[in-house]
């Protein structure tokens, strides 16, 4: 067992499934011999040959198209996206088409693989390097939609999302590749199921759900309430698709109070449809409003992406309101 | 250079000096067969979609050779990834056309279970892969199969075909150039019918064929007469022993002609002259090879009744059936969206059903395709 | 003022800004000899030649890839999209490009236009003829939205959007293009604002807001409803984007109770948007769950689809659960 | 035949016989001037960039000359549609190098207001189109800029960029089928520098060069010396003149090679080999025309120190004044998504500036970017 960042535990699932199913092929721009830009897949051509590790000409349609093809004849191929603002010309192949496939055909063909996807901002990419997009996919049913926040959880569920029959968009929130922890990642094969939400700090005043980088944010702000005597529990989803709507409706049901917190705009991001479900089934226990803390709605802006982000202040203000409402 | 045009026969069904595959007589009548008989499927289905009895269908009529001939070449593992004009390919594939008629109904027994619009078929057994409606999203799928069987060291092929409106769209781009850069074993087959609804191949390319787009991709180009079972032959056979023998993909363009409606809900005389079609009309695929087989003393009369109510016999059987076999019903709905069916859905699924017993639901099946 | 339908009042429209405006230009596959596959575009090229009105090769990347450089040129193009499903290909400039671009450029390029597209289901065309994913585009900034229910609003919100110095996505529910009424339109230009909702039914016992197609549904659950003296207030958006925030409050303080009803999938529809925003704004007057009755978490079905659509009973049905909770 | 390279000056800088293009000995010292700024600005962004002043840069060494060979070959009231690695194309247009050094530091006074990264700039009084990351959009974008000029029929063209990775986006493909049907007066040039980003032009298509891929849309293609700034003219003068006289687009490929690392962010250490490198050192562009001004007597220490030192001055003077101006104001974030503030969007404005105003928010700017 090693210490090991978010970037180093993807990079030690793709190895453990590289070396233990000869269906796994990894495919994309740039992650060959450099290994990816941000060099998640360091190492793996040299040690699993060309064969197994490619890199692909500039197309993401070719890119998820041909991964698509892989994984209708058997194969389980894992294509990488350089960055997730960079998928929409390989939208119609998402949505079209691997999300549809078992459908359609009424089970005859399937198209099990995973599309892994640097996301989010707080490395000053500018509009098309920031962008966390995942609200346009959970609203698509036939894909599963994973983002991880922790080294272990990284591991354990993209191996989950490797042995799934289904396509999985596997999204990494690039800005906490290497920051907040390194912890320690178990070897060999392990998996974190899919589906399953994790409460990351328990509290009783007031529940902040979350989702990928945000969800360090949302514990920075439960320390700062803490020094006000506010208890914070915060629920870090893991998976948007599948949902863990029971763990969702508990939390609600703990503290009677909700903020969410996300990073992509906030008209029509996946934090409505968690607010949607609270009011649809949980109202009767709600003693305050659901207080949404998220992007703003404009294009992910440069030199400002710090104010754009929600930053602990954003959360802390929103935990204030819900709790005094 | 690619804008040579192989062929055959010639217009009058005569075989030009040599060019004659190597095929059985059973197996030039076979072809005979098959391309009637996707022309009275085709009948069949405007026929029925007519009566009210589907809501769509959409027309192979005139591209019979170019089906029949392009199946009759390949192996039975190789894969297709075919567009939706296409049920003669199917058919000679070795598709059951009761299997066909499942789908078109939309009923509990086809192999999609009622979920896509007619003539978007799913045959895993004959490797034919589900057909999706976007155009050339196929392609570069195709590419991906056969880069598989790449990897596994297999001698297959996978094949894949497109409209020429179909090589103005992205899959068409992505898909040739992963083809050659990856040496797939794999065929683009362009069925180049001149149409693409009402805009003409003149308004959809400046270039002077498909054939000649091979070459931005590095890749051989071959230009072929879709009319034609037995150059559609040649040329499929052709690319299927360069795919595998390791040299990678082709692209032929098939020159043929949309004689009827783009589908059931088109009207083409809004768009194009009579006269146009009439032309093309002499070009009949089925006719000339009608007349090769008279030459080579394949055909008389009888063997042309068999086919002919053989063919409508069987069709007509086969409507009857799987009109009665009714729709899925509505808890698969829910079925297949996943391998397993999350929490969540299975609560909708049970909320509707309930629904539905207890009369709740008002919604009509009414409504037809328009397009 | 003659009677017409909805897709006579796009036509109206169409050609009153033909001839109004020299900078409009129609362009799409089939748009031109044929009128367009529904004959949204009947006529058009004929009175006002192929320069102003063309169909295009078979891409709509291209359709709106080049609409994108006419208008930052100063046209005022319409593309026309097929089908709201064939948007994917163009996906990328939709959201990367037309969205962004007043933005990314500090407001030196700017691309107006109008992009039509049928949308939603009811005509029995399966997974690609059907869709209705406003969501998608709702979710990204810079993004006008726009969808008609009636054939006068249809016109003036058209032409609205065509005056209009933003991109606006112009979604026309094709089920009701012919269906549910003919009514009078008023010749010549004139203007239905965007951004605004409209009160379809006056009610006081629960609010039904909805848009497009549904709408109608909605009337016709209303009308249900009233048989059982329950009196329902039906809201139509009209406008997804901008918002009319102001009108959604305002039902939901009339009646206290609210059932949201749209075609799309469920998880993620913009439905969630508007049941977050009354959660977080109009908590306090709400007396019950706010549900939501949507097609569900799966592919536009074929054979089955008047039971994925919702129908009346379904609307019905939510809001006796939410009058008797 | 299009592998043909089309040049002007050979590798030593003499002119092939007959081959100089009309003009003058001021412009030639300019088309200097500027390829020497042109290094200045790239040495200059680096090391902004390492000295941490800017978050990237993004550098065009070994690029200059196609760059400005290219701009000088334009018409003003000409449109671009530039690729993000084009800063000696714009400064070859008149842009102020204080401007662009503005978008790097993404200050108050930058055109585009700090909501770009580095190097993405918009300059609209050169019709300089702002740059978009996602590769290839920008290309049919183009054509439709083209189309509209040749509606209003003026006599302006359009040119457009891509790499040679982006000539495999779907951009590519529907721009140059739109702009070749259209017949609009569009130029569409490629940078073929022979790498996008690790992955060499061998990987990224099979075709024997860029320009062949001119045959898939019906248009001319040529292949011209990219470090070669005559060579380069000439053909934009050529593709130019077509266009103006309505006789649609043509595609340039220009062969050069990306001299230094992708961007700020790039180690080309770990994916190709130094040799490479150093071949293509020898092929200089600044220095091979420095030769031909040198045979021309055009050229002297002097002017070399001014083009040197003079570009040096005035970008450190100007680097120093873009650090100064400072970030743009919080809610200058909510303006320009739509014409008119949308009033939630103005709700959220108020919200923030609220926060702001009170000292509550605690996001801190940092990070920086690793590509
Ligand atoms: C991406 C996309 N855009 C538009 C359509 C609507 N559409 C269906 S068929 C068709 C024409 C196709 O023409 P072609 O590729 O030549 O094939 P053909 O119908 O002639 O066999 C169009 C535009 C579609 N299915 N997909
Ligand atoms: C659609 C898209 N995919 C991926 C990227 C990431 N990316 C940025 S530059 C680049 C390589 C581009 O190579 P090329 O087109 O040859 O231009 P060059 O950088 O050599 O000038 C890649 C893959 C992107 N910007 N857009
Ligand atoms: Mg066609
Ligand atoms: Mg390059």
């Amino acid at each position: 067992m090693a210490t090991s960042t978010i970037l180093g535990a993807v990079n030690d699932a793709l190895k453990t499934a590289l070396a233990k199913d000869d269906r796994v092929v990894i495919l994309g721009e740039d992650v060959g011999k450099t290994g990816g830009v941000f060099r998640a897949t360091d190492g793996l051509q040299a040690e699993f040959s060309e064969r197994r590790v490619f890199d692909t000409p500039l197309a993401e349609g070719g890119i998820i198209g041909t991964a698509i093809g892989m994984a209708l004849y058997g194969l389980r191929p894992i294509p990488e996206i350089q960055f997730l603002d960079f998928i929409y010309p390989a939208f119609d192949q998402v949505v079209s088409e691997a999300a549809k496939f078992r459908y359609r055909s009424g089970g005859e063909y399937t198209c099990p693989m995973v599309i892994r996807a640097p996301c989010g901002g707080g490395i000053k990419g500018g509009h098309y390097h920031s962008q966390s997009s995942e609200a346009y996919f959970a609203h698509t049913p036939g894909l599963k939609i994973v983002m991880p926040t922790t080294p272990a959880d990284t591991k354990g569920l993209l191996l989950s999302a490797i042995e799934d029959e289904d396509p999985v968009l596997f999204l990494e929130p690039k800005r906490i590749y290497h920051k907040k922890f390194k912890e320690e990642v178990p070897d060999g094969w392990y998996t974190v199921p899919l589906g399953k939400a994790a409460v990351r700090n328990e509290g009783t005043d007031v529940s902040v759900i979350s989702w990928g980088a945000m969800v360090h944010v949302a514990l920075e702000a439960a320390k700062k309430a803490r020094e006000k005597d506010i208890s914070v529990e915060v629920l870090d989803l893991r998976s948007i698709s599948p949902l863990d709507v029971a763990a969702v409706l508990e939390t609600v049901r703990n503290t009677g109070r909700v903020v969410i917190a996300y990073e992509a705009p906030r008209t029509g991001g996946f934090g409505a449809e968690i607010a949607a479900i609270i009011a649809e089934r949980a109202i009767e226990v709600l003693e305050a409003p659901i207080a949404r803390v998220a992007g703003f709605d404009t294009p992910f802006p440069y030199t400002l992406e710090h104010v754009y982000l929600p930053d602990a202040g954003r959360i802390l203000n929103a935990i204030d309101h819900v709790v005094n409402f | 250079m690619p804008t040579d045009v192989q062929s055959v026969l010639q217009p009058d069904g005569k075989v030009k000096n040599g060019m004659l595959p190597d095929l059985t007589d059973d197996r030039l009548r076979e072809m005979y067969r098959l391309m009637v008989l996707t022309r009275a499927f085709d009948d069949r289905g405007m026929n029925l979609q007519r009566q009210g009895r589907i809501g769509f269908y959409l027309p192979s009529r005139g591209e019979e050779a170019l089906q029949v001939g392009c199946a009759l070449a390949l192996e039975p593992d190789d894969w297709s990834f075919p567009s939706y004009r296409m049920p003669g390919f199917a058919l000679a594939r070795g598709v059951d056309p009761a299997m066909m008629l499942n789908q078109i109904f939309g009923n509990a027994a086809d192999t999609c279970r009622g979920r896509q619009m007619p003539v978007h078929y799913s045959f895993r057994e004959q490797n034919f892969v589900s057909i999706s409606s976007p155009i050339g999203t196929h392609i570069p799928q195709a590419v991906g199969a056969a880069m598989a069987m790449k990897y596994r060291g297999e001698k297959s092929v996978a094949i894949t075909f497109m409209g020429d409106g179909g090589t103005s769209s992205d899959g068409f781009h992505v898909g040739l150039n992963f083809g050659a850069v990856y040496e797939a074993p794999v065929i683009f087959f362009c069925n180049n019918n001149q149409w693409a609804i009402s805009v003409p191949f003149e308004k959809q390319t400046r270039a002077e064929s498909v054939a000649i787009k091979a070459k931005a991709y590095g890749m051989p180009g071959v230009r072929v007469d879709g009319n034609d079972a037995l150059a559609v032959y040649a040329a499929v056979k052709d690319a299927g022993s360069r795919a595998r023998n390791g040299k990678g993909p082709t692209l032929i363009e098939a020159l043929t002609f949309r004689m009827g409606p783009h589908s059931s809900s088109d009207d083409p005389s809004r768009y194009r002259p009579d006269e146009v079609v009439e032309q093309w009309q002499k070009k009949d695929p089925i006719l000339r090879f009608r007349e090769f087989l008279t030459g080579k003393n394949l055909w008389d009369e009888e063997f042309e009744t068999e086919c002919q109510e053989g063919s409508k016999a069987l069709l007509y059987a086969a409507a009857k059936e799987a009109e009665k076999a009714g729709p899925p019903a509505v808890e698969t709905m829910f079925e297949g969206v996943y391998r397993e069916i999350p929490p969540e859905l299975a609560l909708q699924r049970d909320g509707l059903v309930g629904l539905a017993k207890s009369g709740q639901l008002t919604g009509k099946d009414e409504g037809y395709f328009p397009l």
